[in-house]
């Protein structure tokens, strides 16, 4: 391409490697794919720096079918090759890819610290609630009583909510889609893109062969309605087949209710209106789980502070501002003695 | 100004070994540091040895708060901080109780006898005060003094109040010390003063307490038998010379490396002994455009590391025995990744936690094999605290030419020693430029190799044209792409082997450090043991054996000739700081019966030990 | 001692070991080491069924100075050793002991998953803001701007709040005290150690060495009192010199806000009262900081939950019960055949 | 009932090598086992090799998504899985593909035709279609079924709907080739009923269809030059059999360990290929007594294991090579801690993420160095699936007698691969009770020594009196306590280091496995090229070669006699599934120039290719 020539519009096939998409069928996992593939055209994303960065898992297998720079590294530690490769280059758009496994049990400590450090990338964590790739043992994320080939009498440990964990830390962008949403996926992702310092988009995600159905309850078009809340800034949390159920916080207390609007005198004006900067609400939105409450999707939390790369390269930046280091004179610097 | 006997009063000694000792909290690193300064300015040459507790401030008086500084000076040129010290100083019963076994026959002790309580002596176990026990004492020439006394006479103008005043004793103590052999105290006192710039008083005091220390030698009368002493100067090449401590060295080398290289250093490193110094060291070199990150753990260093060195930088990991534990998966990664990578083991008292604070070079096997699978990577080792500088930047060099992980052993005791070293200029070092390819080469893939190095191409993420993507899988060696295929799987674990493996032309080739090609004895060392094994084997040949040394600073691939140059001796020695390592890959790769010389005691060795080891091994 | 003789009371003496103490004079570890060696004996703990478990650091010295079970482990992993004890004998009480930086940088990952779990144990987090036992390195909770030998120019991170961490992890038991307030750090260790399933406490501790005063806007006296909360479940957070500041909920808001009682009408009626088991409410107590907020002191939360190596272990009797596993009848189970 | 040809009429084999080989959905890992339990009831020896690919579910058609099995069966004793199969069973284009370069010259090839369409071909990479290729069918004896068609119409009646009617075709292919070797489908029939219970429908339309396969051997013409063939039992010691993956043998064996003790399996472990099939194995077993814990990473794992072992219970550990690499820090710890672990690698392709699903011995080096400092352990290798059971119990006794950490090595080659075995007796197996101090003995400390074995106590958390403090720091060797002191850390580093090796003389002496104890060559190998061996020295031996084999399942310390037995052979070769680890380790033990034969394809050896090294080296 010459200089001159208008700037090519790329397309989703551009975004796509020449690799076969080795997984199961019906995988969740496709649809991610494709909502990526088909997004990143869209906020005019440049191949040559894009960078897919994952760990070990089905879903770590994501960057081989990125036309982009791919890096599948080893289990649980993409945040930490991501923090050095922005560290190098603060230029890249780096996006790890990480399972419930990858991200939560052994990587969890990497992904608490690429959070709350605030190094600018965004890490999609595929939470399919099983370790897909080793055949089907239950994860972190799964539910107490699930029967695994590892908890054939059923799981016994408290699952974590990884928007929680994200919170804990003191993430500063969180986020929750669903896998077969492309629509609410694909503007959650650009609005993580968006976000300088770390973003977290946890993305609900279907294992058909291991742990099929596991967000039925969330996904299917009946019960969906009901159990999911799509979360606006600034907008009434309001949802339901019928956009008749809300949220309150309980009267002078800290704890939320879902009420209907038009029964017991409740009207519009007493829903809770989301606040995105607003991190309490984030923890209490995070929490929230059917059947008793909506599953909050969306972003629950975007409360920007200057991302750690820029501070740290800044750093260095003064530092060689001041005088650029030269290495004879800090060799020869301090005591030194000369003999004739 | 300072007064000395003139020249003709003084004895003159062709070198001497002082060993100060304290409490943790007596300031004796810093009294060994400037006595070490002082000394190198008059011309000897050195060597030293500083030796700490594990604990931050062990509880004042006890013996595992002991902290000690051994500097060996000379006329001649020497190797090694001495094995026994001709002079002790100690500061309290527990300095005495640790240190006077090593201490020569009729040895010079100097000590506080102000510290001689009764606490302190429970503390450190003596049920009499040794200094009343004239049996004792008289192994010795002792000069017993209460310094504590003459520090709060000295230093009583400044009114600091006793606890601060007391701060001032080792000063005291070093301006005796510098009178006994004949040093000036300008370079100390130019020194106290930009060091308290902020605090005068205490500048004053201390500069008060090192002159009256200074004035006590040349105005008191010293108990017969200890007089005044002197060190000629000793005759060095020419040139700036500085003192080193490996861990600085190591530092400085690495930023050289990224300079020679053009490429940027980022270091990713989590805290260990004796292995931080280098990342504080690196974290005050931004101006260099050095990155230092300070990761949540061993493992998270190492892969911002290796992240780092895909983007283009000089990825550099540092770190001790447990940490290089934790980062032999990353490590393998960066060996299927074929990307470069600096691991830095600076070897401390193993296995486990084990004695952190005290120097081993017993991480060897693990830097050749302690990976799983069949992962190849070039190990290094320095041999000096100067060699720390050059070795980093050989380290680097192989690691971007070959595009492989390279490990750089050095030790607890190369890392805190200090050596005078004389200075390089940078632009008698090599530069080895590197260039990362910009444009689509016909038929690219992340694994073409250059058929020469067999180093695949350093395509950086950025480049338009160049996307790709590389992951620990085994990788096709026609494109690139994982593969699972069982004939490429062989191939490509051979072609690894091959590229490390051929590292061995690019190296020096084995050749004696001491002594010639032939004869009755080889030793062979590695690493820190270089100074104590170079001076053992000196005094051998001088004692007319045919001994000669060979050192090696490649372990993998070890260099060529190595083989040829072991045929020529009956019979080969391999001292050691660890149960016997590289002993075993020469007699593996040689099938020489190379006999192992191990020590494992944290302790470097003496040059008496290893004298010993080759008169045995001789007769 | 024969059988017939009257249990002996045991001594704070009963509990010290005969090793020499080796922390640095004034460092905040003894005084924590007082309290637990005095508070032991006052539950009648037995030394024989006690264990102190720690990873590396100043404060990981700890079990050698205690006449008990000790356990002196690697770097950040006390969590793992000690689930694999109290799952072999949970008759064991078992204190963990870790530091800022063995707890939340090596460790972080092990302390959510044994919170999360809920594993019985108390795990006793001493956070000094600084790595001591490395000479002085910034630690996960130093604050931003903190020079260190590897922050020469200040450190960059955004700190974590202990709590914080462990609320997201899901922890049932998470306490706050301070090391040389012995009055209170003692009860909250008797609280935690009675709290089944896995206690959280975090232990301000001060270290002169590296970091002296990190906390002394909480320790002075002057200071102190208007800079610290002292928790009380069912009782209105209330404090200050004159214990006449209290928190409150922002009207219809999810935030705190300090009030003064006596000014613009607030009363003691206004008050938000603690509630302990009111996790909503402990993630907002966990956040609050000095000179804003007052600190949180006692139990932010306590919401027992069946502890993980119980649940494990009923397994396991279960199966038993049913049966009794026979290794020939497990060899000579499926398709056998015989040769003769 | 099953219709047979009359013995007479069948072709007597003395062995065969089928593969069964399709996609990963088509059942062939059912279809080979269910061949093998048939097989094996017939009184065949026998061995198999599971081979599937790393994708779960890869997409249908494509030759990464090939799953094959390979049994070898005969009326002989055997050792492994065959190198080339006499029958290939290929069920689409991809399989074929994949397979056919193995198969025999004139083997037999039985194909499923009708998955031969357009684009299967083409996921394949057939531009044109094989099965019309007459130059390519001449080479083999073909049987072209469409076999998809056959199955529809033998399960039609049950109107399942073609997708889940297809699921039979695997069923029908196994009644053809059950026919076609003279074997009964009843057990099968069983077999289905059992695992369908619950879905009657589905049980049916199986055993229909494999009653049709097996019908149409009966009854259609096959092509001549193929008949029916019959492979007579085997001569095989007498007791009752079974067949036994490594993985279920290794976790039976753990839990045999455990009623030999005494004590209570705790397992601290996490999921990786190939080894977590021993989890899955041991967390059915609760009502044993066994605690298994899915910990968050390899390294909570391994120390939950070791905890546990400090409580009084068998901790273990299962991993494959990366998942050793992490646990390096930790097994430094239990070394320094002296007390009991299993750490079981089942070990797969690397380096880094490698081949997981392949299988490779290329941790050896990692097994023995892998760790910082000085930090010996004794490394065991089962050498069958079925030895994994024994080796298993002798990790235990060595691990609780001598108070150490243990690896044991196996394979994916083991952990997949089923043989028959026979069943031991509880009752023949030797019970080695471990009993925990409870009083407090004269002068206890934790460090005391037995001073036979070495080992410390093994007291534990909740004995009143015993008290005690241990951590990863230097311990005294008089006391337990913490110690600097270097004279005591060189006597612990070689009291750790002489309690391992001490262990040689409590382990069987070297013997070779076959041959005499001199001779001209000797073939040393370990773990699971055991078959493959052991059966190409048998036949050199019958060609009248001076061959022996020594198969050491000892890798550290090594048996009693081994260098006096190498030393009566001229040569030794040491073939192995990685680039030569066993080789090094001998060649430096005993300077014997041992020639490795190096195969890294993520397969095992054929006996072909060890009986042409055997040959070579004699040459
Ligand atoms: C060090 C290491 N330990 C274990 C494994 C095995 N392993 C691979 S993926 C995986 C879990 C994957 O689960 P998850 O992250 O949820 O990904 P999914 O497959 O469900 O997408 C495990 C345990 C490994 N590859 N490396
Ligand atoms: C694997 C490993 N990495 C690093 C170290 C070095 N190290 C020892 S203690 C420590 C940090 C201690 O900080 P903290 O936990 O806050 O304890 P403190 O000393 O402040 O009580 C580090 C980095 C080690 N011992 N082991
Ligand atoms: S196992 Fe589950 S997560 Fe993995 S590829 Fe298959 S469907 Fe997807
Ligand atoms: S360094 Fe700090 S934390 Fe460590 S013992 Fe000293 S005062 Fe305490
Ligand atoms: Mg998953
Ligand atoms: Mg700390």
């Amino acid at each position: 391409m010459s200089p001159s020539d208008p700037p090519k519009k790329l397309t989703r096939k551009d975004f796509a490697s020449d690799q076969d998409v080795r997984w199961c069928p019906g995988c969740g996992d496709y649809a991610i794919l494709a909502t990526i593939q088909r997004t990143l055209p869209t906020v005019n994303a440049d191949p040559a720096k894009t960078v897919f960065l994952s760990g070990i898992g089905c879903s770590s297998r994501f960057p081989y079918y990125m036309n982009t720079y791919g890096f599948h590294s080893i289990h649980g530690r993409a945040p930490a090759f991501a923090t050095g490769l922005k560290l190098t280059n603060p230029e890249l758009d780096i996006w790890i890819i990480t399972g419930d496994g990858d991200g939560l049990s052994i990587g969890g400590n990497h992904l608490m610290h690429v959070l709350r450090r605030n190094v600018d990338v965004q890490l999609m964590l595929f939470n399919n609630r099983i370790y897909g790739l080793t055949k089907g043992q239950y994860s972190p994320t799964s539910l107490v009583g699930l029967r695994s080939p590892s908890t054939p009498k059923g799981s016994i440990d408290m699952p974590v909510v990884p928007a929680l964990i994200a919170l804990g830390a003191g993430a500063r962008f969180v986020a929750r889609s669903v896998d077969t949403l492309a629509k609410h996926l694909g503007p959650t992702l650009v609005a993580a893109r968006e976000h300088r310092g770390a973003s977290f988009i946890e993305i609900l995600q279907n294992c058909p062969v291991f742990n099929d159905d596991t967000w039925a309850h969330v996904k299917s078009k009946e019960a969906g309605a009901d159990a999911v809340l799509l979360l606006e800034h600034g907008k009434p949390m309001i949802f339901g087949k019928e956009k008749s159920k809300g949220l309150r916080l309980k009267p002078n207390s800290l704890e939320l209710e879902v009420v209907t609007i038009g029964e017991d005198g409740i009207t519009e004006a007493d829903i809770l209106v989301h606040d995105e900067t607003n991190r309490p609400m984030a923890f209490l939105l995070a929490g929230m789980e059917p059947p008793t409450f909506p599953m909050a999707l969306g972003v629950l939390l975007r409360d920007p502070a200057p991302a750690y790369d820029a501070a740290v390269l800044a750093q260095v930046a003064d530092a060689q501002a001041a005088g650029e280091g030269d290495i004879d004179q800090l060799l020869n610097s301090g005591h030194t003695w000369t003999i004739e | 100004m300072d007064t000395f006997p003139k020249a003709q009063e003084r004895e003159a000694l062709e070198s001497v070994v002082i060993r100060f000792a304290g409490d943790s909290g007596d300031g004796m690193q810093l009294t060994g540091s400037q006595f070490t300064n002082t000394t190198a300015l008059m011309g000897n040459d050195l060597a030293t040895f500083p030796d700490f507790p594990a604990e931050i401030r062990a509880p004042a008086g006890t013996t595992y708060g002991v902290s000690g500084f051994q500097i060996h000076f000379a006329a001649h040129d020497i190797m090694t901080p001495g094995d026994e010290p001709d002079v002790l100083v100690a500061m309290n019963p527990a300095a005495l109780k640790t240190n006077i076994g090593d201490l020569k026959e009729r040895g010079l002790l100097i000590v506080n006898s102000g510290a001689f309580i009764k606490g302190n002596l429970k503390k450190a176990g003596y049920a009499e005060n040794p200094l009343e026990d004239e049996a004792f004492l008289s192994q010795y020439r002792v000069i017993k003094l209460d310094i504590q006394a003459m520090t709060l006479a000295a230093v009583a103008e400044f009114e600091l109040g006793t606890k601060n005043a007391l701060r001032s004793k080792n000063m005291w103590t070093l301006g005796l010390v510098l009178w006994l052999f004949g040093r000036e105290t300008k370079h100390t006192v130019a020194w106290l003063e930009q060091k308290f710039a902020k605090k005068p008083d205490i500048a004053k005091a201390n500069v008060a307490a090192l002159k009256a220390g200074h004035a006590y030698g040349e105005t008191a009368e010293l108990p017969s038998g200890i007089g005044a002493y002197e060190v000629p100067k000793a005759k060095l090449p020419a040139g700036t010379y500085r003192n080193i401590t490996g861990n600085d060295a190591l530092a400085w080398g690495l930023t050289a490396a990224s300079k020679l290289s053009g490429l940027k250093l980022v270091l990713g490193s989590y805290p260990i002994t004796p292995a931080s110094s280098v990342l504080h060291a690196l974290a005050k070199l931004k101006h260099f455009g050095v990155t230092t990150f300070q990761a949540e753990d061993e493992i998270a260093a190492v892969c911002a590391a290796v992240g780092a060195s895909w983007g283009g930088a000089l990825g550099i990991t540092t770190t001790s025995g447990p940490g290089v534990a934790l980062k032999g998966e990353a490590i393998g990664l960066a060996i299927m990744l074929e990307l470069p990578l600096i691991v830095c083991d600076i070897q401390r008292g193993g296995p486990s936690t084990g004695m952190p604070t005290k120097t081993e070079q017993s991480d060897l096997l693990q830097a050749v094999y302690g990976r799983n699978g069949d992962a190849p990577m070039p190990v290094l080792a320095a041999c000096t605290p100067g060699d720390c500088f050059f070795m980093a930047i050989e380290a680097a060099r192989i690691s971007v030419k070959y595009m492989t992980p390279v490990m750089l052993l050095t030790d607890g005791y190369l890392a805190n020693g200090a050596e005078p070293w004389k200075i390089p200029a940078m632009a008698d070092l090599e530069p080895f430029p590197v260039s990362f390819p910009t444009e689509r080469p016909e038929g690219f893939h992340p694994y073409l190799r250059d058929p020469e190095t067999l180093a695949r191409p350093w395509a950086i993420p950025g480049t338009p044209g160049l996307e790709h993507r590389i992951g620990g899988l085994e990788k096709d060696f026609d494109s690139g792409n994982i593969s699972y295929d069982p004939d490429n799987h062989h191939k490509m674990t051979k072609t690894r082997a091959a590229k490390v493996a051929g590292i061995a032309k690019d190296i020096p080739a084995a050749a004696p450090e001491v002594g010639e090609t032939s004869g009755d004895l080889l030793v062979i060392g590695w690493g820190s043991t270089y100074g104590a094994i170079t001076q053992a084997v000196r005094r051998a040949r001088a004692a007319g054996k045919k001994v000669s040394q060979v050192h090696l600073r490649y372990i993998n691939p070890l260099p060529p000739g190595l083989g040829e140059l072991i045929a020529g001796f009956d019979k080969v020695i391999v001292p050691e700081m660890n149960n016997g390592m590289l002993s075993k890959i020469l007699r593996s790769e040689f099938l020489v019966d190379a006999v192992g010389i191990n020590k494992i005691s944290g302790q470097p060795f003496k040059v008496s030990e290893i004298q010993k080891a080759i008169e045995e091994n001789l007769a």
